[in-house]
């Protein structure tokens, strides 16, 4: 297929009231039945990335800049929400990272996913009832006849964020997107619901966007990675030569700070300092300011440029082994 | 579920019994003697004595109070002194009217209460949350009487829409019942409703914000589903605790609004009983009310109970 | 003197639940007869699957809880039934490091005051001089800046809130640190900031820490024996490299298999758990895994397994580990593939700029917090 | 058709024998015939007695009683109903009515249609009495049976009989058929409503809901007249306002106020009466100065009602030794117009130096105290009696029952006991005025004004006559349609 | 950024140089509370009405007790500004003189059932078992017992005096404060602070006063501000007890009450003190969410 599922150029927006953007020229493209891992610190916006494809953003909070989504070959303004509304629930779904708040308390789990069935297929109640009661069994919860009067209280965090899943995928979303869906589970939890995500995107041919800030999981899924660094996407490309040749400073640091399951133990390598908060962002690169090899040229931002085919890197002294040496 | 009212019933006696205790001991602190406003202008001392002794005003207060509770106990609550009547007899008759009356009111306080809650909780800031607000507090701060005799002066006596005041039992005439509880039951819903709204608007500011909300956005819900169904559903928890806890504004305020609109309920009961010393009338209405504030309680804890699934059985 | 700093011995917590307005009563055994041996000095880490009880028994050893039954010594001083002013005074010599840095700081307190607090409790005698120096000295210590105790906890990132956990569990100078899951919240490059931190305050300050956690290549890194639970038991403990070497509790298996490494296209197998946790609340009978294991056999499900002696320091509970282990390649894991070859060097720059830059602390967490 | 009154409290106990409020006693000019009635000025005129006479000793009446009278219950009236009711209401341990006929000590049925009442001594106010509750006769047969609880369903013998009541909400009577003067009585039935504040009573008269209203604001009269559709009636009550001191009643009465005329005199002199009535009660309430309104016969001309002099009453303080002025507290009822009568006073009295502050008071605490001696004066009223003697006997002679100021003095007592028994009217009238005189100079109790009741009805009842003594009297009332 | 106020740079040069050092947390409520636009608007409502009680004596304005008996119940004019009363006081002059008793009345009032609802609703909520019984059932009988009886009682016991008057309002609205506390202090206490706090050794009162009360106080807040309306309203309704500000000396809710007899023929008698009780209880209002905004550390 040629053309992608989803494109997403120079996405920008920032928060009402703030000097700088969240989110700076962010850009992707995800096929179907592809899986696009986004990682990151925490707070470098891939969440606000993911709510702004939905248009779950506060709208009178949020200000957008330039830049385009193209999703299945129709082109949006990314703060149209009401175009994007139409389409969510329907044809792109979310899960979120907290499956324990993200369930409304008050309403049966079952009743919750035929809800969203009966917005948007036209359906009656009872056929929508019969989705929920499908989507429970094709996630995997045992008996779903009687766990879909259940309440979520009732449920342990690994039903409940398979209830959620259920939910996104009841009417056959073609764009999934998962924000840190397993970080509150526990490895075992986890397996199973990365296997399962994995199942019914090979049946339904979804593209996948997955979040995460576990590289063990990113390793296991991703076709694609993005990493992020305080609202830019510093490095982009496949899952192989992002962990088998990775470019960016910053995403060494990260793959480093990793603790190694196997061989000797040593101190675990860091990337020291934190963050800098909007409004206080260096010009030009932002991760000059944790930088190890900083220099005066970060000032200037660096393009994302393409390293290897398909692999892009936003770094002015990459292949950095190859620039340093030759300084030195 | 039995077995929980049985609980709390037994829970509730003591406290029926605290209040009863600190009433008559109120009671026996107050200034005025009973007695001397019921021996008349001419205050006969030998009509004095006879009434002392009648109503057992010379025995020791636990002794008084002993004879009450023996009284209670097989349902006798004394007679009125001012009236003779049976006191269980006035309450009969005077409780359904102000039930009706706050039941009505609460209608009102919910009716205007709740949705201006929730429009200025989702319009937070804007000038609709301003409005809502100045509307609320104006309800709040504006007298019973002062918007009570105005309704009469405008819809009674000016459009000659409804009766200036008064009492129709439902069970004489429904709709006239109805439209004579109307004005007072505003008068009263209105100051309930300043409190109802603005405890309705933080409840919803904080479920707005939930993720639960979030999700039901994420799976493309309409607005208005979003907000009445997924979270005031979930603000209404901590609505009905607070419905529970201004039972005992409504009662405070049915005082006021019966004495305006001049209906034979509890509150002109009691604010006659107390002005006339008819202990044993106020000793019966306290009882009662202490009554209805744990049946409030038990209801509330109810509804929440039905509200939160989170409570019911794992 | 022993070398042993806290020891349990068949401890239980049974919580009572429901009972509201419909409800019978039940009984949740969220610990159900743990006992463990912490040597002085040493790393011990409790892993398990959510729910399994872990921060029960963390609170239960902390007292922060009362037992059901059981006994728990500290430095050889049975603490199983203390309160009141005795409780306290256990606070200096023990401290908790809490799982999640956003809620387990008072949000309408400034850091210095939280740190302060312990230093005013358990150190009367210093001045208000001397103590604002001393928070000053311990918000140095965890790599934070003195200035900083001005500010309030939601001015920090997650990992700089921990940090703020670790100094007021310090600021006592305790002989033991419990953390539950102190790193779970965080991702993974501040994760590694306090990893290294906890190891580098544990040798520093000659601390003892109890570290719960779920994920398994961090208890690696930090812990020098590690306990398993499942469902409120202890099913298997040792020294962490022979369980991570030879694990030999079927769960014990399964979780290892579960790992996710961070190499791209790796195949592995792995030992897939069927069905959920059962509840606590009514835990299976026999061995409590039986109902998941993929292992089990009839008499699983009558017969109680006792925690027995595998192999020198290791223990397990598990009726036929010998056979399992004998059945099943050795699960083990295998080196992963390498990166590519600028890859790696691009690696050992990055550390060798890294480590010239923490040598000069300030830096270490000099850049502004988010707000 | 229905009559709907309104009336400004919800009467007490409706047993003649037992009742005490005014309000009650509106009700009663329905429900219960009397003996004797009165007329507009006060003449005793027959009502179920038709005739009497009295002995030359003046200790026994001989009545004659009308014939053909039932009471609501069917039971016949006649002489033994009479002893029995007068028996009732001496004996009775719960009546209210002792004292009104302690002069009376036996009864004798002379027929079926006459009896005769006998006293120890003469008592001048005895026919006035049975003009009242004392008068009421209730039927005995429903009396006895009743016990003290008649009042919950009286029968008595009116042109109205008892159908029902709901405290608080209304007394529901509906027209005897059998009554000895049905004729003149036009409504089926006559509903009471006990509506306390004043602006929703004349609301409910303007809205239609009631026919009429008792105790017409006085600020509201102007309005009222204005508006085509009501109408106000007015008759000056036979009761005064004042202010009472204490003078002897406990330690409190141990104060200047109480030990030194001079002070009190100064206070009235203090006080514009006149402009009281415009400022408070729009011209409506005649300034007084004697226990009679100037109105009444009793009044004693020879005491006008004094002028307000500032500078007398600074002297007289003065000469009390008060010349840079003296405090005084004066508690009042808590009613919106006693309230604004005594911030009146109390500027009026700042002009000469007397300083008063204002405890208002509900009416139970207020009368507990009054009664205990705890307070130095008091603001208090009387709603008057057809004789003279119940304007003033019980205030003013020693030990009397309402004597809270505990002013005695021999020469008055004499004259008020005299008054009493006396029945010849000059001599009786010669009597109150000398105790005037000296009231006067003692002045235990500043009389202030006297109340004007005021009724407003709507422009379709006719026939209504206002009385002094503030009943409401249906015969002869009718509505127009 | 905007500019400082001009530290001395020589003086902590570092000082200037580091933005986490800026934020003075000195000021830091006080100026969160000075960009709060509603709170500052709370905030100037309430301050004229206090500098209105305060300075009553020196304002320009008629002896708010001089009667005038040739202009009774006159409207507004420009001799009376908004009219006089019913016995020719001037009301604008009532209105001010009135500031200080209604204010006190609702303030003092609110601050005494806090003072003891508060604390009570803390240690029910806190210890629960038998001091939560003692204390849920002794307010439970509070509540039920007629706020008149409670009201005569005190007037007869205490004497008469706004003092007192305020007492017996703060007596009644402290059952509704022990509740309010009750629950919130329920759920804050299973929050995991408090468990730190308990772990770093902490006394309870330490934990009551620091970390339990800070963290109910929002909906307190809220509670008081709506409860001072009532406040100012109920001390008319005392006054006529013989509890409150005794005549002539004016307060809000003695006018307003007077005013009921006059509705029609002087309605602006009762106009003048409603707006004025509306305008000091929208001032508390905004001026209570603006300072729980501004207390919070989280709130922008
Ligand atoms: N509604 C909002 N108003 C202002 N700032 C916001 C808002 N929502 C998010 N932010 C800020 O935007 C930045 C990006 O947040 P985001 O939630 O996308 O981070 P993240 O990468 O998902 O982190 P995590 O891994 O912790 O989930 C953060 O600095 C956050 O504080
Ligand atoms: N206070 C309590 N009352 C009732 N049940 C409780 C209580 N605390 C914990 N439990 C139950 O005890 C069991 C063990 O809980 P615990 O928090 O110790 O698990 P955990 O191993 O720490 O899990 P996680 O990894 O999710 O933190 C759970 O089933 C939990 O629901
Ligand atoms: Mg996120
Ligand atoms: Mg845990
Ligand atoms: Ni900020």
């Amino acid at each position: 297929m040629n053309q992608p599922l989803l494109e997403v150029e120079n996405l920008r927006f920032r928060f009402r009231g703030q000097e700088q953007d969240v989110v700076q020229d962010v850009s992707f493209r995800l096929g179907r039945n592809e899986t696009l891992c986004i990682v990151g610190e925490s707070g470098c916006g891939k969440s606000v990335t993911a709510l702004a494809l939905m248009g779950l953003l506060p709208q009178d909070s949020v200000q957008f800049g330039a830049g385009r989504i193209r999703f299945d070959g129709e082109t949006f303004a990314p703060g149209d929400h009401d175009r994007i509304a139409k389409m969510r629930g329907d044809r792109m779904a979310m899960i979120f990272q907290e499956p324990m708040t993200s369930l409304n308390p008050a309403f049966r789990i079952g009743d919750q996913i035929a809800e969203a069935v009966e917005r948007h297929r036209n359906c009656g109640h009872a056929a929508a009832r019969a989705r929920a009661l499908e989507m429970l069994g094709k996630v995997g919860i045992p008996a779903p006849e009687q766990r879909f009067d259940a309440y979520p209280h009732q449920l342990s965090g690994g039903m409940r964020q398979r209830v959620m899943i259920a939910m996104a995928l009841a009417n056959d979303p073609e764009l999934l997107i998962a924000d840190e869906p397993t970080t509150a589970l526990d490895v075992t939890v986890q397996a199973q619901i990365l296997e399962l995500i994995a199942e019914l995107q090979a049946e339904t041919g979804m593209g996948t966007i997955m979040i995460t800030h576990d590289l063990g999981v990113v390793a296991e899924i991703a076709t694609n990675v993005a990493v992020m660094y305080a609202g830019q996407v510093v490095e982009y490309g496949s899952a192989r030569s992002i962990f088998e040749n990775p470019q960016h400073p910053y995403t060494i640091g990260l793959m480093a700070s990793v603790p190694s399951l196997t061989g000797p133990r040593r101190r675990l390598s860091t990337v020291p300092g934190v963050v800098p908060a909007i409004g206080q962002m260096p010009e030009g690169c932002r991760f000059s300011s944790r930088c190890p090899f900083a220099a005066p040229v970060c000032a200037a931002r660096p393009d994302l440029a393409e390293q290897d085919p398909g692999h892009r890197v936003a770094c002015h002294f990459a292949p950095l082994e190859q620039t340093l040496e030759r300084s030195a | 579920m039995l077995s929980f009212v049985a609980r709390r019933i037994v829970i509730a006696i003591p406290t029926v019994i605290l209040i009863s205790i600190f009433v008559f001991g109120l009671q026996k602190l107050l200034p005025g003697d009973p007695i001397l406003a019921m021996a008349g202008e001419e205050r006969d001392p030998e009509t004095i004595a006879f009434l002392r002794e009648k109503y057992r005003m010379n025995d020791p207060v636990w002794v008084q109070y002993a004879t009450w509770i023996k009284g209670v106990v097989t349902g006798n609550l004394g007679i009125s002194l001012r009236t003779n009547q049976p006191v269980t007899e006035l309450i009969a008759q005077k409780l359904p009217v102000t039930i009706q009356l706050a039941l009505m009111a609460l209608v009102f306080a919910l009716v205007i209460g709740i949705p201006a809650g929730i429009l200025s909780a989702v319009k937070k800031g804007t000038i609709t949350d301003y409005v809502a607000n100045v509307v609320a507090l104006s309800g709040l701060s504006i007298p019973n009487f002062w918007l009570g005799i105005m309704l009469i002066l405008l819809v009674a006596v000016k459009w000659q829409a409804l009766p200036a005041s008064g009492y129709v039992p439902p069970g004489e005439d429904l709709w006239l019942s109805l439209k004579t509880m109307l004005m007072p039951a505003f008068v009263l819903g209105t100051a309930l409703a300043a409190t109802l709204m603005r405890h309705t608007r933080s409840a919803m500011l904080g479920v707005l914000k939930s993720d639960y909300v979030r999700t039901a956005r994420a799976k493309g819900l309409a607005e208005r589903r979003v907000i009445l169904r997924h979270a005031f559903r979930n603000a209404l928890t901590p609505i009905v605790t607070l419905t529970a806890l201004l039972f005992g504004e409504l009662i405070a305020g049915a005082v006021l609004t019966e004495q305006i609109f001049t209906i034979p309920g509890f509150g002109k009961l009691v604010v006659d009983a107390v002005f006339n010393r008819d202990y044993a009338v106020v000793q019966g209405i306290v009882l009662v009310t202490a009554m209805g504030f744990i049946v409030m309680n038990i209801l509330a804890d109810a509804a929440y109970f039905v509200l939160n699934p989170r409570l019911r059985k794992q | 003197m022993t070398d042993l700093i806290l020891k349990a011995d068949g401890l239980k917590k049974h919580f009572q639940v429901g009972g509201g307005f419909m409800a019978e009563t039940k009984t949740v055994r969220a610990v159900d007869g743990v006992s463990i041996e912490v040597r002085r000095g040493e790393t011990f880490a409790i892993v398990g699957e959510s729910g399994c009880g872990k921060s029960t028994l963390a609170r239960l050893l902390m007292r922060l809880l009362e037992p059901t039954e059981g006994a728990i010594e500290f430095d050889g001083r049975d603490i199983a039934g203390i309160r009141g002013r005795d409780l306290r005074e256990l606070r200096r010599d023990m401290q908790f490091v809490f799982q999640d840095p956003f809620s387990s700081l008072n949000p309408r307190m400034s850091v210095g005051k939280l740190v302060g607090e312990p230093i005013e409790t358990h150190r009367p005698e210093l001045s208000r001089t001397q103590r604002r120096q001393e928070v000053a000295r311990l918000l140095r210590t965890v790599g934070l800046r003195p200035e900083h105790a001005d500010r309030y906890p939601h001015e920090f990132s997650g990992g700089q809130r921990q940090r703020i956990g670790i100094a007021r569990a310090l600021a006592s100078n305790p002989r033991l640190v419990i953390g539950d899951e102190p790193v779970s919240a965080l991702d993974v490059s501040v994760q590694a900031q306090v990893v290294n931190l906890l190891h580098d305050l544990k040798s520093k300050l000659d601390m003892t820490l109890v570290i719960i956690a779920h994920d398994l290549a961090v208890i690696r890194h930090m812990s020098d024996r590690v306990a398993v639970m499942y469902l409120g038991q202890v099913v298997e403990s040792g020294p962490t490299d022979e369980i991570f070497a030879a694990p030999r509790h079927p769960y014990t298996l399964a979780l290892l298999s579960a790992i996710p490494e961070p190499v791209h296209g790796r195949e592995r197998t792995r030992i897939a758990l069927s069905g959920e946790t059962p509840s606590p609340a009514s835990p299976p009978s026999g061995c409590r895994f039986h109902t998941r294991c993929p292992f089990a056999r009839e008499d699983c499900a009558t017969r109680v397994p006792e925690l027995r002696v595998a192999a020198n320091e290791t223990r397990v509970a598990c009726h036929y580990w010998e056979e399992i282990a004998a059945t099943r390649p050795k699960a083990g894991l295998t080196p992963a593939a390498a990166r590519s070859e600028g890859a790696q060097r691009r690696f050992a720059l990055y550390e060798a700029a890294t480590l010239r830059q923490t040598d000069r602390p300030e830096t270490a967490s000099n850049a502004g917090a988010t707000t | 058709a229905d009559f709907r009154f309104a009336l400004e409290s919800d009467p007490d106990i409706l047993d003649p024998d037992q009742s005490r409020t005014f309000v009650g006693r509106i009700v009663y000019t329905a429900l219960c015939d009397k003996l004797v009635d009165i007329t507009p000025d006060l003449e005793i005129v027959p009502q179920l007695a038709t005739e009497w006479s009295w002995n030359d000793e003046g200790t026994a009446l001989t009545m004659t009683l009308r014939e053909g009278v039932t009471f609501h219950d069917g039971t016949p009236f006649d002489a033994e109903a009479v002893a029995a009711n007068i028996e009732r209401s001496q004996t009775m341990e719960e009546s209210r009515r002792k004292s009104e006929v302690a002069s009376i000590t036996g009864t004798e049925v002379l027929g079926p249609h006459q009896i005769r009442i006998d006293l120890a001594q003469p008592d001048a106010t005895l026919l006035a009495q049975l003009a009242d509750r004392a008068g009421m006769m209730v039927s005995p047969t429903a009396a006895a049976e009743a016990g003290a609880d008649f009042g919950l369903a009286p029968v008595c013998s009116g042109p109205y009989k008892f159908e029902e009541r709901v405290a608080q909400d209304k007394i529901v009577l509906s027209k005897f058929a059998e009554y000895w003067n049905a004729g003149e009585f036009h409504f089926d039935t006559v509903t009471y409503l006990p509506i306390p504040d004043s602006t929703v009573r004349l609301a409910n008269l303007q809205s239609g809901d009631v026919d009429a209203i008792n105790r017409l604001a006085a600020t509201d009269v102007a309005q009222v007249r204005n508006d085509p559709s009501l109408k106000v009636e007015e008759a000056v009550s036979l009761g005064y306002q004042g202010i009472t001191f204490n003078i002897g009643n406990g330690e409190r009465g141990d104060n200047p106020w109480g030990n030194d005329a001079r002070l009190r005199k100064a206070l009235e002199l203090a006080i514009d009466r006149n402009a009281i009535n415009q400022v408070v009660f729009e011209g409506t309430a005649p300034a007084g100065n004697q226990a009679f309104p100037p109105n009444s016969p009793w009044y004693d001309t020879s005491l006008p009602v004094p002028e307000r002099d500032v500078e007398a009453a600074k002297a007289l303080l003065a000469e009390a030794g008060y010349e840079n002025g003296i405090d005084l507290e004066v508690q009042a009822p808590n009613t919106p117009v006693n309230l604004q009568l005594m911030q009146v006073i109390q500027s009026m009295a700042a002009e000469a130096g007397i300083n008063i502050s204002i405890t208002s008071k509900e009416f139970a605490t207020m009368l507990s105290d009054q009664t205990a001696g705890d307070f130095t004066a008091s603001q208090v009223g009387w709603s008057g009696r057809v004789d003279p003697d119940g304007n003033i006997h019980q205030f003013m002679t020693t030990d009397a029952g309402l004597n809270d100021a505990k002013y005695s003095n021999e020469e008055v007592d004499r004259l008020l006991d005299e008054a009493r028994v006396t029945t010849d009217m000059a001599a009786r009238k010669e009597s109150y005025d000398a105790a005037a005189k000296i009231l006067n100079e003692d002045k235990p109790i500043i009389y202030l004004y006297h109340e004007t009741w005021i009724w407003a009805l709507d422009d379709a009842i006719e026939g209504f006559v206002p009385y002094p003594d503030g009943m409401f009297r249906l015969a002869g009332v009718t509505k127009s349609e | 950024m905007m500019a400082q106020p001009a530290t001395p740079a020589t003086l902590k040069p570092q000082l200037m140089t580091d933005p986490v050092l800026q934020k003075r947390p000195e000021n830091r409520v006080w100026k969160k509370f000075r960009s709060h636009r509603s709170a500052m608007l709370g905030g100037l409502l309430v301050g004229l009405f206090v500098l209105m009680a305060v300075f009553a004596p020196i304002l320009p304005i008629p002896d708010p007790t001089a009667t005038d008996w040739g202009a009774v119940r006159q409207a507004p004019s420009a001799a009376h500004w908004l009219g006089t009363d019913e016995i020719g006081r001037d009301v604008l002059s009532r209105l001010v003189w009135g500031a200080q008793a209604s204010l006190l009345a609702g303030v003092i009032s609110v601050g005494i059932a806090v003072a003891f609802g508060v604390p009570m609703g803390i240690l029910a909520g806190y210890f629960g078992g038998w001091t939560d019984g003692i204390i849920s059932r002794c307010t439970e009988a509070l509540l039920a017992v007629p706020f008149l009886i409670l009201a005569i009682a005190l007037a007869a016991f205490l004497g008469p005096s706004l003092t007192n008057a305020m007492i017996a309002i703060g007596l009644s609205a402290t059952p509704v404060f022990v509740r309010l506390t009750r629950g919130q202090v329920i759920s804050v206490k299973a929050e995991d602070f408090v468990e730190g706090a308990h772990a770093i050794g902490l006394s309870t009162p330490k934990i009551l006063s620091r970390y339990i009360f800070p963290n109910i106080l929002p909906p307190v807040l809220v509670q008081a501000t709506l409860t001072i309306a009532t406040a100012i309203i109920a001390e008319a309704s005392l006054s006529f007890l013989g509890l409150g500000q005794q005549p002539p000396a004016p307060s809000w809710g003695s006018m307003l009450n007077t005013a009921k007899n006059f509705l029609s023929q002087a309605p602006w008698m009762a106009m003048w003190p409603g707006i004025a009780i509306f305008l000091v209880v929208l001032g508390f209002n905004l001026l209570g969410d603006g300072l729980r905004d501004a207390l919070d550390p989280r709130e922008h």
